[in-house]
């Protein structure tokens, strides 16, 4: 749908260097668990590709394309990196890195951290030496992410941290967490909240993974005993932590929304699934996968769009919370399909179609975590709708 | 591919496009010409052919504006809010791209009156309930230099009041687009009383005279001329069906917020609230499938199928869902004559069905997705 | 799905009955407006058969088969009315009276009326002669019917009556009309209602036929001013009407979702319809079809069992609720695929299907009357779930 | 037809079992047996039996209590409830009914084998990943007076733990069912892991022996003896999911009522009190459908197809929408295996594709309605 004509000179740049540096382990699409690279201090690398690749990567910024390059990106531009997509897609190509603290963290002290703190903290993100986890929601808090009990007393020169913390994905694997903290019991629920950055590594913080429905562990419950956290490692200003909170929820809301859209790898999964069954598939099933398609389609296009809205300086706002829904509700249709289509192979665990049942049962928390999308839907009707609360 | 936003001209041209029709075409205007017993508006074709809209894509040396397919759908879009009642899609959109196919002197003279408003067209394609081009039946008989075209047409949507017509039928080795004046011997049009008050029409053929130079592109290749034009009377028809979506749902978002009930604002109830918020989400996720439908016209015309069947499948989902939603959340009301929503949702329903239904684009979308 | 292997004796009896006494012309399942008889003092008969049918019929309680039979019914079992409606379907033969007198008024009468009331009312409805219709709503009140306006004074040997009702349905036609009437303005607003009966010949009302978007005008705004009606008027006790006006909304709900269950005459429409495009119709309108049967058939079997559970003597209650919204939502999905199966045939007045668009669109208020869609998700919520209000 | 309303005796009988199995089979116990790396539960098995579920169908004089189809599901929907673990689809209400439509001692005998829990059965049906008897590839080539069979089966729900097989094979006009012990040599089972933690497996047959005796009904005429046999178990693992959606959304209806969030009980809100009136209509609708197919199959079994397949439509859109609507009202806390929904929902998956999913009924359905 797209020709993508500008910028040809960086298009075959890019497809030279590709061609030299992506060794062919890394070219086969993989998307499982496994093939992930996710980085941190006690990375164990599955192959020497995946360290070459990460490697040869980071020197060029490729792990965090549209960063900038003194913080270890390389600069691309939005249409730079459609072509940069375009072309690792295009040979198959994995993921040199991911983490939060590309998804989430970076962005965040892209736009709220001091010049010093983006040097210290974004290289060793964009290298993968450091691996962060994310900790906002607590137990019985549920949607009501600002309802933070997780308290920090000032001591002068540090916050005494006490509390817990539920659903800090890959907390027990991370390095460093950024969390929300009550640092003003006294003002009102959302004015008294700091952003804080802890060293996991730090006495009083003990982590233990929540076993999900999916079989896997993912998420886990962190809990803070009287954890010292230096007075600098605060992003934004103290009390106003929501305001981070915000424009890092709404960053994810567009991230999980992405999950869903149909125009990256897992989008043609369902169109080649399909193919697959195409003699035994009922017309329920088929009729359903082409309402998906299209779906997801319009979707992708969505989420294309609103970029370049934003990029011409028209931000989504509050209608980002509307790409999460549309987003994430899709996934789970798209993956209730691909278990469909897989029939009885599909009910094993790591039977042939692979963990198909294990990366369908994990959608069902896309419509979750980041927000519900009960509240999605709230946030849509009060704030784009102005329908009365 | 240009950027999926509209661009500052295009901005413009949507707020006029606006600001004219709740002047000169607003909701009411609809019900006026059905009680007056009217299937068109020619004032009204008059006044949007001065604005340029009629020669939306005829080339600048034809006497027209040409804007562009996204241009198109822009004015389309606008048109659905207000219902607003005209030949465009048949005229400025389908009429105009297959005679742009054509270079010759005829089809140039044939757009330049296109875009002086002069003349309307009507496509006259389908013969069976569905859209369904292949399945032509009508017969264009070779008889000397010429032909005789034999058999019924059925939705000539415009097809009553259009000055000339465009005629699919079926030659010696394919398909033959001819371009026709609609009152030529052995024509007869019976207008049909549709439930969108806007004029369509049933047509007979009995032997009607075509000469080589009535035909439009090449014999047996219609759909060379055809599918063009019928791709971009789609994506417009679709933005159509968008803008009509968007009127209906702002037609409903204000009643939630002004309509009282139980002694309190209805648009209070979560349960209503969440549904027009899924209901927003669609038409958002819908515009963006319009737009580049356009944008995909515009700069790779000949790879359009997928963009353009997309845009309508969204487009009809979300019409019906919106005029679905508007009725129920009116209650009582919104089921009066009196109420204008029903007027979405009759539409909605006629262009649901015109130019391929959901069906028809979902099965393109699945077969260019490989399944 | 059904043997009906009862009653043998009573199946051939009426068979041989209806073999004799149905004219032809009342044998082709005609559900058009025009098919209708509604009888009444103003009842133009369309043909002979048509007055022939209804007379036979009446003579035998034919008319509402399960009313007892000294007013005006055949007085059948159940099952027998099982049979009745077999056989009737059998030879296709049409209603031979269809009227809110049997639906609405005649229930609520043969539950809260005197005896007799029962006899000076339900014989003339059974034989067609007199017509009722329905005053419940009211201008503004929506689904809140409680909320009635329309005020009766009393003034000793008679109630005062002045007000407006809307969605009177075929009030212009109509000789009487059973109406909600405040007759205590400081009770609660469930409290001071009461049921009258009253003449719409009387002085003072006034009738004005509401066009619907169908085109056609089966619905009404009655006025009243200064409408005498007599003390003897009123069904169940004064202030007491809520309590009558609940039993008919129930009674409503359930005859209103018999609509969509596909067992019936109007259910065998959508396969036969279907038929006719098989070669034209695309996966989803099949797949949708197919839904949409499965849902009608089980909704129609629902119907069944809650029939069966009421003889049984568990009430449906606060259930019924559900038969109204499933039923009204199920026949506007199917009046939309047979908009969809017709194509362009189904979208002029009149055209080669017939009233199709009319009849689709008339579907869109089944929802809406008799209680939303929302009422009853509503009451089903909170009185059958127990959930919070 | 007998009347949709639970008689006296089958409302008693579920009563018994509701008691019975929140005794000895609540949701918690399969938790347990998965965490002891159990795939069955042999004890519970024997304690239905002593109950007389194991003999729902066998008939008295084989030392059934023969309480019929209705009473089966009656006993699975409480089964679904609690997601308690047994072979009773595939034995007592499967190969019950099939060795039922064969009148030799042989049967009989195998059938009393049933009803005293002594033997435990699995249909080896599907090779494919859909349910599908007609598609069977396997061969079972005639030798002597016997037949040699091979060929893979697929899915063969209980059959790791199973004694004996019912074996679908080709023979050389038609269709054979073989009953055979699971441990004949040439055969090898392979566990598979399974998402609802249940015992299923693939099977190998390398050129298995099996007699003339070993024939289940008459040769080349297998449906003869399966059709009746897979229509009761369709109807019994559909009223199981009834009882499974029943399960799940009490569950979720009990949260909502409990459950704070933004300071009040998530219950009073009013979106997810709509969600949960449609669930409970749906489910409502599902058991009439239910029970009805219990009705068809006691009264008038020759002609259940219709029934049952409505049944197992019907109740796999509602278990799939009850856990669906389950885990997303419980929020994060549904997603962790130590909260029972998930078990729900794996199961719910697992039930959907058994003996044909949707589409397969959807188009019994369809074919028996005419289009």
């Amino acid at each position: 749908m797209s020709t993508g004509q500008t910028s040809d000179g960086f298009r075959a740049e890019l497809r030279e260097w590709l061609k030299a540096n992506c060794p062919v382990e890394m070219r086969d699409s993989g998307m499982s668990e496994d093939a992930i690279c996710w980085g941190g201090r006690n990375w164990k690398f599955t192959s020497t590709a995946q360290e070459q690749w990460l490697n040869r990567c980071a020197e060029k910024g490729y792990t965090v394309p549209t960063w900038p390059k003194e913080y270890g990106g390389a600069g691309l531009t939005r249409e730079q990196e459609k072509i940069f997509k375009q072309e690792m897609e295009r040979i198959g190509a994995r993921s040199p890195l991911e983490s939060f603290g590309i998804w989430m963290l970076g962005p965040a002290l892209l736009h709220f951290g001091s010049h010093d703190q983006k040097l210290e903290y974004l290289p060793p993100i964009a290298r993968g030496e450091v691996r962060w986890c994310q900790g906002y929601s607590e137990p019985g808090a549920g949607s009501d992410l600002a309802n933070v009990q997780t308290r920090g007393e000032d001591k002068g020169d540090h916050w005494l941290v006490n509390g817990q913390k539920i659903w800090t994905s890959y907390a027990d694997k991370a390095d460093q967490i950024f969390a929300l903290v009550r640092t003003d019991r006294e003002a009102p629920k959302h004015k008294g909240i700091s952003f804080l950055l802890i060293e996991m590594a730090e006495g009083g913080v003990e982590t233990r993974p929540i076993k999900m429905i999916s079989g896997i562990s993912p998420f886990c419950e962190t809990f803070f005993t009287d954890v010292k956290v230096p007075k600098h490692r605060i992003v934004g200003e103290e009390n106003r932590g929501w305001d981070v909170a915000k424009y890092l929820l709404t960053h994810e809301r567009e991230m999980i929304s992405g999950g869903g859209a149909g125009l990256s790898g897992g989008g043609r999964a369902l169109g080649a699934v399909l193919n697959e069954t195409l003699d035994t598939m009922g017309d329920t099933l088929r009729a359903d996968a082409m309402r998906c398609e299209i779906d997801a389609l319009a979707i992708g296009l969505t989420l294309e769009r609103y970029k370049d809205q934003a990029e011409a300086g028209q931000g989504a706002g509050d209608a980002s919370a509307m790409l999460k829904y549309m987003g994430t509700e899709l996934n789970k249709r798209r993956h209730e399909l691909m278990m469909t289509a897989g029939g009885s192979d599909a009910l094993e665990w790591d039977g042939p179609v692979g963990n198909r049942a294990g990366d369908w049962l994990r959608t069902k928390a896309n419509s979750i975590e980041g927000g519900t999308s009960e509240v999605m839907l709230s946030i849509i009707s009060r704030r784009v709708l102005g329908l009365p609360a | 591919m240009s950027k999926l936003v509209l661009t500052e001209e295009e901005t413009m041209l949507a707020d006029m496009a606006r600001g004219f029709l709740d002047g000169a075409a607003p909701l009411g205007k609809l019900r006026k010409m059905r009680d007056d017993g009217q299937r068109g508006d020619p004032a009204l074709w008059k006044q949007m052919a001065e604005m340029g809209w009629a020669g939306v894509l005829v080339p600048e040396d034809a006497g027209g504006s040409d804007m562009g397919f996204t241009a198109a759908n822009v004015i389309a879009q606008e048109m659905g809010k207000t219902l607003a009642v005209s030949p465009f899609i048949s005229t400025a959109v389908m009429a105009a791209t297959a005679l742009r196919q054509v270079s010759d002197a005829r089809a140039k003279q044939a757009l330049a009156r296109i875009a002086s408003g002069e003349v309307t067209y009507a496509l006259a394609v389908d013969e069976g309930v569905k859209h369904d081009p292949d399945a032509t039946q009508m017969a264009a008989r070779s008889d000397g230099n010429g032909f005789r075209l034999s058999g019924k047409k059925t939705f000539v949507v415009d097809g009553a009041l259009a000055d000339r017509l465009l005629v699919l039928a079926r030659t010696a080795d394919g398909l033959t687009l001819f371009d026709i004046p609609a009152d030529r011997s052995g024509i007869t049009r019976t207008a049909s009383n549709m439930i969108d008050d806007r004029d369509a029409a049933r047509i007979d053929f009995d032997d009607v005279e075509a000469t080589g130079e009535d035909v439009l592109g090449q014999v047996d290749h219609a759909m060379d001329v055809l599918r063009p034009a019928l791709q971009a009377g789609q994506a417009a028809l679709a933005a159509e069906m968008t803008g009509l979506a968007a009127g209906a749902f702002g037609m409903t978002v204000g009643y939630l917020k002004e309509r009282k009930q139980f002694g309190t604002e209805i648009g209070r109830f979560q349960a209503l609230q969440h549904r027009a918020a899924h209901l927003w989400s669609e038409t958002e996720v819908t515009a963006s499938a319009i737009l580049n439908a356009g944008r995909v016209l515009d700069e790779t015309p000949g790879d359009a199928t997928l963009a353009v069947s997309l845009a309508k499948a969204r487009a009809t989902a979300t019409a019906t869902l919106a005029v679905q939603e508007g009725v129920q959340m009116h209650g009582g009301i919104g089921m009066t004559d009196a109420y204008d929503m029903g007027f979405y949702m009759k539409r909605a329903r006629v262009a649901a069905e015109w130019l391929g239904d959901y069906s028809y684009h979902a099965e393109r979308v699945a077969a260019l997705r490989g399944f």
